[in-house]
């Protein structure tokens, strides 16, 4: 490391770098030991499947099973994969050893090389280690779990879109950070969230916005001023950064944190993946997920009021038919999958989707915003969670 | 009202087919050449191989120098001949024919070389000409006649005779007609390679009016056994049958009726059947009333202790003769071929031959390419309405077999037997008859079986080397890789002897499939 | 070598087709009794409208109560009748008939009822019965009989004689034969039902086994003109045809031979075509030699300046009679005719007349529904190897005429003549002969050049209002929006004034189409 | 307006509503007069098409022509378009008056109504006031131009992705904001930049990078600082306000701006909306566009060298093997469509197309960063600025 960048990096780097590099190398010792010893090569792997996924209810988490598999270079099946993820692990051990930051495209694209050889047929044949990004990403998770580093923890980087604002101040890298003195602008969070202090926070709850232009106007007329709140936007589905930033609100600072999405399949989900993380990712929820945060709306009975709990709706009949979309069948199939999902399993839930699969119909927050925006900020936030009209 | 009174009149049969041409294949001029090469080749294949004789046919069609539309042909063969006396009259009779008896023989309506003599007469006048020595006759005979239609008879134009000094025998017939070679010209060649593919055991020579000649070469003396006559079998006869038996038979009890007059039933199983329908086994069959005979008819049909009919009388193809065939002509990769048992369609027995031929020289196509025979004769128009197309393109469900169109596969079928369910006097498509359907079915799916057979055999051997090489070909760079982590280790660890070590554990698991190969780089050829 | 001899023989007419049942369209019990009632209603429009008789026919199939697969046809007509001593060999010889003319039947090869009375014959074996009575006859004379199929003679069973008081004349032919109704019942009422659109002025009823009655009544007493005998017309002759010709005239020179015996040619054209081609007009014809035969032959077929053969001989639908039909049975929106003029095919005339139907009751269709007749009768099987078939689905460029599949389109083809070129002895499809392609289609294309003149008109009104409505119904939104916007201004401007000034600019752009629009609120129902 | 909402809200805010909401009443002014006047409404707008675009060759712009075309309301072809506009403007104007910030989605909600009429067929029909979104947002650009303001201007609000760090300060609404502190994470630039005002700047020059996970890279190995840069990311295709920002920065600050993209035509095309904006929008593209942006790379000579010039290519025969991307049919179009544009009409793009098409292949900037970060830092970009490598 030259002296320039050692002064460009901070130390926490460093250690990182250090600490990856060790475990990574010691993880693949014992295949190479197995192969000079003249036994079969075999990796040994937690199973990243839904059913090695267990649900702890009591901590609200996805965490992964007991259960493995062996992949074997001896196995026609497995060959070629294991090929792939002895060369992902090779190439993270090089970019840490070089100070490096890859993205998993820098990953897919350093692997990427061709194999020419004769087939059975002796037809001369070329082969790329992998063809597509999906194949790589695939190696790294396996990576992920078969170390037990998680990708940040390698310093490999990713595209972030997540904002914040609010009345609050954060220590990131060594600069401190306002963010109550956005503008109308807001801050945009790292990649590397862990690395924030947290050093002064005055608000009562966070509101997590899906749509970026919805935070915008929020954030434009003072909501977050008025209420209160840290403003938070995913600027759609949600990265693992976002994740983990609104994890940490929640855990160290005991804020609540609302969820504010649009009203189908896909909005349910991505408040999912902000709870609970995604199944086939479960080895990830441990650190990113937030198990209270609450799923504000817009939930179906806002659109249709509910008749067993005398809830009238928040849209009038002609609304209703100008700002509804019909579900598509991709909606429905998702929807049905959702049922099946141990966090959705609660009355609250239950009842939600049922609806959805009955009416058949989604919304976009942007019909509230188009209903108008200070009905939004003024009325129907403050309501639901003023009268705990939420999901959880 | 302007009710006009009716004339009422008899035509004869040669004015029938007159008036109706088209009905029997000749449409047009472009089909008339091919039906009248195709009416003659058969009469005179059967007139060889019918009878033990090692074909050799000569066909020639030759365009008239002056008039492009007349062409002349001529076939000859070294067949049995035919009896002077019988000549004018085979030639010169609509409905005269040595064919009405039952055996199976190529042509078997009795009308061919009548209608191709015909239609000449329509379109070119000239008399037709025949030449003509029965096997053992002393005398050759010549004849030129032409068809007296409105009394169904021949006219004898000339005669002539001479002295048989070789020994020859067989006949040449040679009509003029108006054609149109440029049109007829692909059916024809067609024609004439697919007879050759049933007829290995036959010499074939075929001289177009371009001045080319097409030759296919005898490849085997085989020759399949000769049909004979036979009596109808008792499945399947109708009344009409049944009446015309008895005002034939010499027998006076119904019991000699019953047993000499059928095919597949002895003294024995007579009196057992007409006991079990309550006959008279004495009663004499002529004075048997409408109602006995009608109970007569459908019990014949019942009854299922008869033998099953005998093949005897049926010359089929034979499987090695057909795999000869489509091996010669083909040439492809895998062959097989079955000749199925017996079956009765209407008293009549008919037995079905399937052949498959895949892979080689038959060039990949979207459909199966079919090859159908009636009693040897290549059936070329009307493809899609034969109940054999409907087996092959809509029973068979070929993904079954591994077979994934395009795909190189011919599938020939041969139907033979004393009576063929035509769809038309053309003689070009065969009708739906679920028991034909059914051994056409069962046949194809015998040949497709063994088809199926072979190349799961191939590929066995092909997979085992394949999942050698899945593996091999990821040996160095698994060992480069590795070599790399191994980097910090405090022994470090060559890409070489890691590359080694691999390949190692890989051989002793694929051994016996890996002669060759004695390193990763038998396999890899580069990196990059 | 084993080479038999070989047994010569005749056979009759009958028994070929006894023992070729399938070509006659007799392949099984479903398709036999089709055929069956088909050859029957046949004979008996031939019997009345063929005279001038506005038809009454009868059709009944009973299912006899043991037998459960014997059928008893029985059709009666009100027609001429048959002379007595021609009834038997009309039912009982194949090959004897009233259809050896050169004239318009629908039955033409003389084998129809002959075929359905054998085919009963093999199956079930009752003889058939006829009972009938010639114009004016004093008698009705009823016979029962069956045919001798080796000497194709009729066989008398039994004959009865009553006087005839009514004056009743007309046949009526009871046959029992074996069939399968279950699966020839679609078939037949389609048949009785496509006769019915092209005898609209006939009263047909028919009887099922069922027990129901289907009735097609009278919609017109107008009757074609029936087909007259001629003679044939000098394109198209052929060389046989020319001698026996020449056999049988009177004339004994080559000008009187011209001018009399053949359609279309009058002195004057027949002597300058003798000169024209050298011929010596006082010639006996009986001593022209076969090349000055041929010669003749080929003048005749060139020559062009006989007159166009006469339709008289011929008897086309008609035009108006068609349409009667199609807007009969079918109830379309629109339908139109056209009876092409005659042409020449073989020395035959042929008149094409082909109709068209479309929407209405007429389901909407992926392919076009065609109706498909020769000489009258209807043609159901084999519809995509016909001519027709090729002319609407390839040779017609729908879209060119407005048409989009699926749609509600049926189209009628009738082609009448004395000789029609039919694929097979089924009469079920007619073959591709380029004159006869050409007439349909240019008929085809009429019609349709017809049906899209009347689809044209229709869109133009419809445009019109399609584009006031376009607009006025925006107003009131229009409107309502407009109002918001000059709330500042000083002036503020009524919502319901600018609507209403606003629509006031729409009437004055359509006026003559919005007779019943008096406020945009005649068209919008709400705005939610 | 109520106190609260005023409080929330700048001065400058109000200002911009009163001045836009006049415009657009007197705009529809005519059309009221004209009806109440019995003559025919009709629209007079600007053509938006190419053929009324021009290429304004010294200022590097494209300016819309003095061509017009008429909305009529009684020409069935229009009529539909022609109630749009109208809707669409009441929209707008009431969104103004009450002091929101509509999204543009947002408008398409609040006008999407249905109309139930009875044809000509007499068949009872629903039709939408609009059924897509677009054709909503074809109305606002007509109003747009009809009126002659930017949907800034009207104050409508739209998702916004772009981010910026450097050594520089802003003030934005109320607040100060320092750029160069923003740790590890980003300032998120607001929808309406032009009420940005720069404070101070210490930079020599701006790079704006196409990938946001690029412009991490840079960003955490101190990119920025070492060069002195204004780093900027456009997370894809840029949306109106990093453009504007953007061009604010070159105008204002005089800081020569360079453009990292992809090496396919849709990087160009980046390129392209930087520099000059889009054809149908040429309206925009006076205020938005940045005429003197420099197209820094990837070029196709940097990846296959250019014998003519003797340049040498950055990557090695067996990188670009691996790394290329073969063109896809409609890169290959939009490649010739290109080439028709007046700004790429020059020697050197000319030839950067001409040798795409040939070589057929693309390729991705997460190429040079799979190659090594360093390299892409300290020895691609400053290379490439230093030898003036680059594409105007």
């Amino acid at each position: 490391m030259s002296e320039i960048e050692k002064k460009l990096m901070s130390s926490v780097d460093i250690r990182a770098r250090q600490i990856a590099a060790n475990k990574l190398r010691e993880s693949f010792e014992k295949i190479i030991e197995a192969i000079m010893k003249g036994e079969e090569p075999v990796l040994v792997i937690p199973k990243r499947t839904l059913s090695n996924t267990i649900y702890d209810r009591e901590r609200g988490l996805l965490l992964l099973g007991s259960g493995t598999f062996e992949r074997s270079f001896l196995d026609v099946k497995e060959a070629r994969k294991f090929m792939q993820t002895i060369l992902m692990a090779r190439i993270i051990y090089e970019a840490l050893v070089n100070n490096e930051y890859p993205t998993i495209r820098d990953l897919y694209y350093r692997g990427k090389h061709s194999i020419r050889y004769r087939d059975h047929r002796n037809n001369i044949v070329e082969e790329n280690t992998w063809d597509e990004q999906k194949e790589s990403d695939a190696v790294l998770r396996d990576i992920e779990v078969y170390v037990n580093l998680l990708r940040e923890e390698m310093l490999i980087l990713s595209k972030e879109k997540g904002k914040v604002v609010g009345d609050m101040r954060i220590k990131s890298g060594d600069d401190i950070i306002d963010l109550s003195k956005m503008g109308h602008g807001a801050y945009a969070i790292e990649s590397t969230p862990d690395l924030i202090e947290f050093i002064d926070v005055n608000a009562e709850f966070v509101l997590v916005v899906e749509k970026d232009a919805v935070f915008q106007q929020l954030h434009r007329a003072g909501f977050w001023k008025r209420y209160k709140a840290i403003l938070v936007t995913s600027a759609g589905q949600p990265d693992r950064a976002t994740r983990r930033f609104v994890r940490r609100l929640n855990e160290e600072l005991k804020l609540p944190v609302y969820i504010l999405t649009d009203a189908d399949p896909y909005g349910w989900y991505i408040y999912s993946v902000f709870r609970i993380g995604s199944i086939t990712l479960s080895y990830e929820s441990e650190r990113l997920a937030t198990p209270s945060a609450k799923f504000l709306g817009v939930s179906m009975s806002d659109i249709f009021g509910d008749k067993t709990t005398g809830k009238k709706p928040y849209l009038t009949e002609s609304e209703r038919k100008n700002f509804i979309i019909k579900a598509k069948k991709t909606d429905i199939k998702r929807a049905q999958e959702l049922l099946n999902y141990e966090w959705f399993k609660t009355e609250k839930w239950t009842r939600e989707i049922n609806m959805f699969l009955e009416k058949q119909s989604k919304l976009e927050i942007e019909a509230l915003t188009g209903k108008g925006l200070y009905f939004l900020m003024d009325n129907y936030i403050p309501t639901k969670i003023e009268t705990k009209d939420f999901i959880e | 009202m302007s009710a006009t009174a009716e004339k009422f009149r008899s035509i004869s049969p040669a004015e029938f087919f007159y008036r109706n041409k088209e009905i029997a294949g000749f449409a047009n001029p472009a089909r008339a050449l091919y039906q009248a090469v195709r009416e003659l080749v058969e009469n005179a294949l059967d007139a060889t191989d019918a009878h033990g004789i090692l074909p050799n046919i000569e066909v020639s069609i030759e365009r008239d120098s002056v008039k492009q539309y007349v062409y002349r042909i001529s076939v000859k063969d070294n067949g049995i001949g035919i009896p002077e006396k019988y000549i004018p009259e085979a030639f010169g009779k609509v409905l005269f024919s040595s064919k009405y008896v039952l055996r199976q023989t190529r042509g078997l309506f009795g009308l061919g070389a009548k209608m191709v003599i015909l239609y000449g007469q329509m379109t070119v006048g000239e008399p037709a000409e025949i030449i003509s020595a029965a096997i053992n006759s002393r005398r050759i005979y010549s004849y030129r006649i032409m068809i007296d239609v409105r009394e169904n008879k021949p006219i004898i134009v000339s005669k002539g005779v001479w002295p048989n000094n070789t020994g020859w025998h067989g006949t040449m017939v040679k009509v003029a007609i108006e054609g149109d070679w440029s049109r007829a010209k692909q059916k024809i060649l067609d024609y004439i390679k697919r007879t050759a593919i049933v007829t290995p055991y036959a010499n074939i020579v075929f001289k177009t009016p371009d001045g080319e000649i097409y030759t296919y070469l005898r490849v085997t003396e085989t020759i399949p056994p000769p049909p004979r006559e036979t009596k109808p079998h008792p499945h399947g006869v109708d009344l009409e049958l049944i009446k015309t038996m008895i005002s034939e038979t010499k027998a006076q009890r119904l019991i000699d009726f019953i047993s000499e007059e059928f095919q597949g039933v002895g003294n024995v199983i007579a009196e057992r059947f007409l006991t079990k329908y309550g006959f008279d086994p004495s009663k004499d069959p002529k004075t048997l009333s409408k109602e006995e005979l009608e109970l007569l008819v459908k019990a014949l049909k019942e009854f299922n202790e008869f033998r099953k009919p005998r093949a005897d009388h049926l010359s089929p193809i034979g499987a090695e003769l057909i795999k000869i065939g489509l091996n010669s002509i083909l040439k492809p990769e895998f062959v097989d071929a079955v000749t199925r048992k017996p079956v009765v369609y209407e008293g009549h027995s008919i037995i079905v031959e399937v052949g498959i031929a895949y892979g080689g020289s038959i060039q990949p196509s979207e459909e199966v390419v079919l090859l159908r025979y009636a009693n040897k004769i290549p059936l070329l128009y009307d493809e899609k309405s034969d109940v054999a197309w409907k087996v092959v393109s809509e029973n068979i469900d070929w993904s079954y077999y591994g077979i994934v169109f395009p795909a190189p596969l011919a599938i020939l079928v041969h139907i033979c037997g004393t009576k063929i369910p035509y769809k038309g006097v053309g003689k070009e498509s065969i009708a739906e008859v679920p028991v034909i359907e059914k051994e056409i079915e069962e046949g194809v799916r015998q040949v497709a079986r063994s088809l199926k057979l072979y190349l799961a055999r191939k590929q066995k051997e092909e997979e085992m080397m394949r999942k050698a090489v899945t593996i091999i070909k990821y040996v160095p760079e698994v060992a480069r890789n590795l070599a790399v982590l191994s980097k910090a280790n405090p022994v470090r660890i060559d890409e070489k002897e890691l590359e080694m070590k691999i390949f190692e554990l890989v051989k002793h698991k694929y051994g016996e499939y890996l002669n060759n190969i004695s390193s990763p780089y038998d396999i890899v050829i580069g990196i990059e």
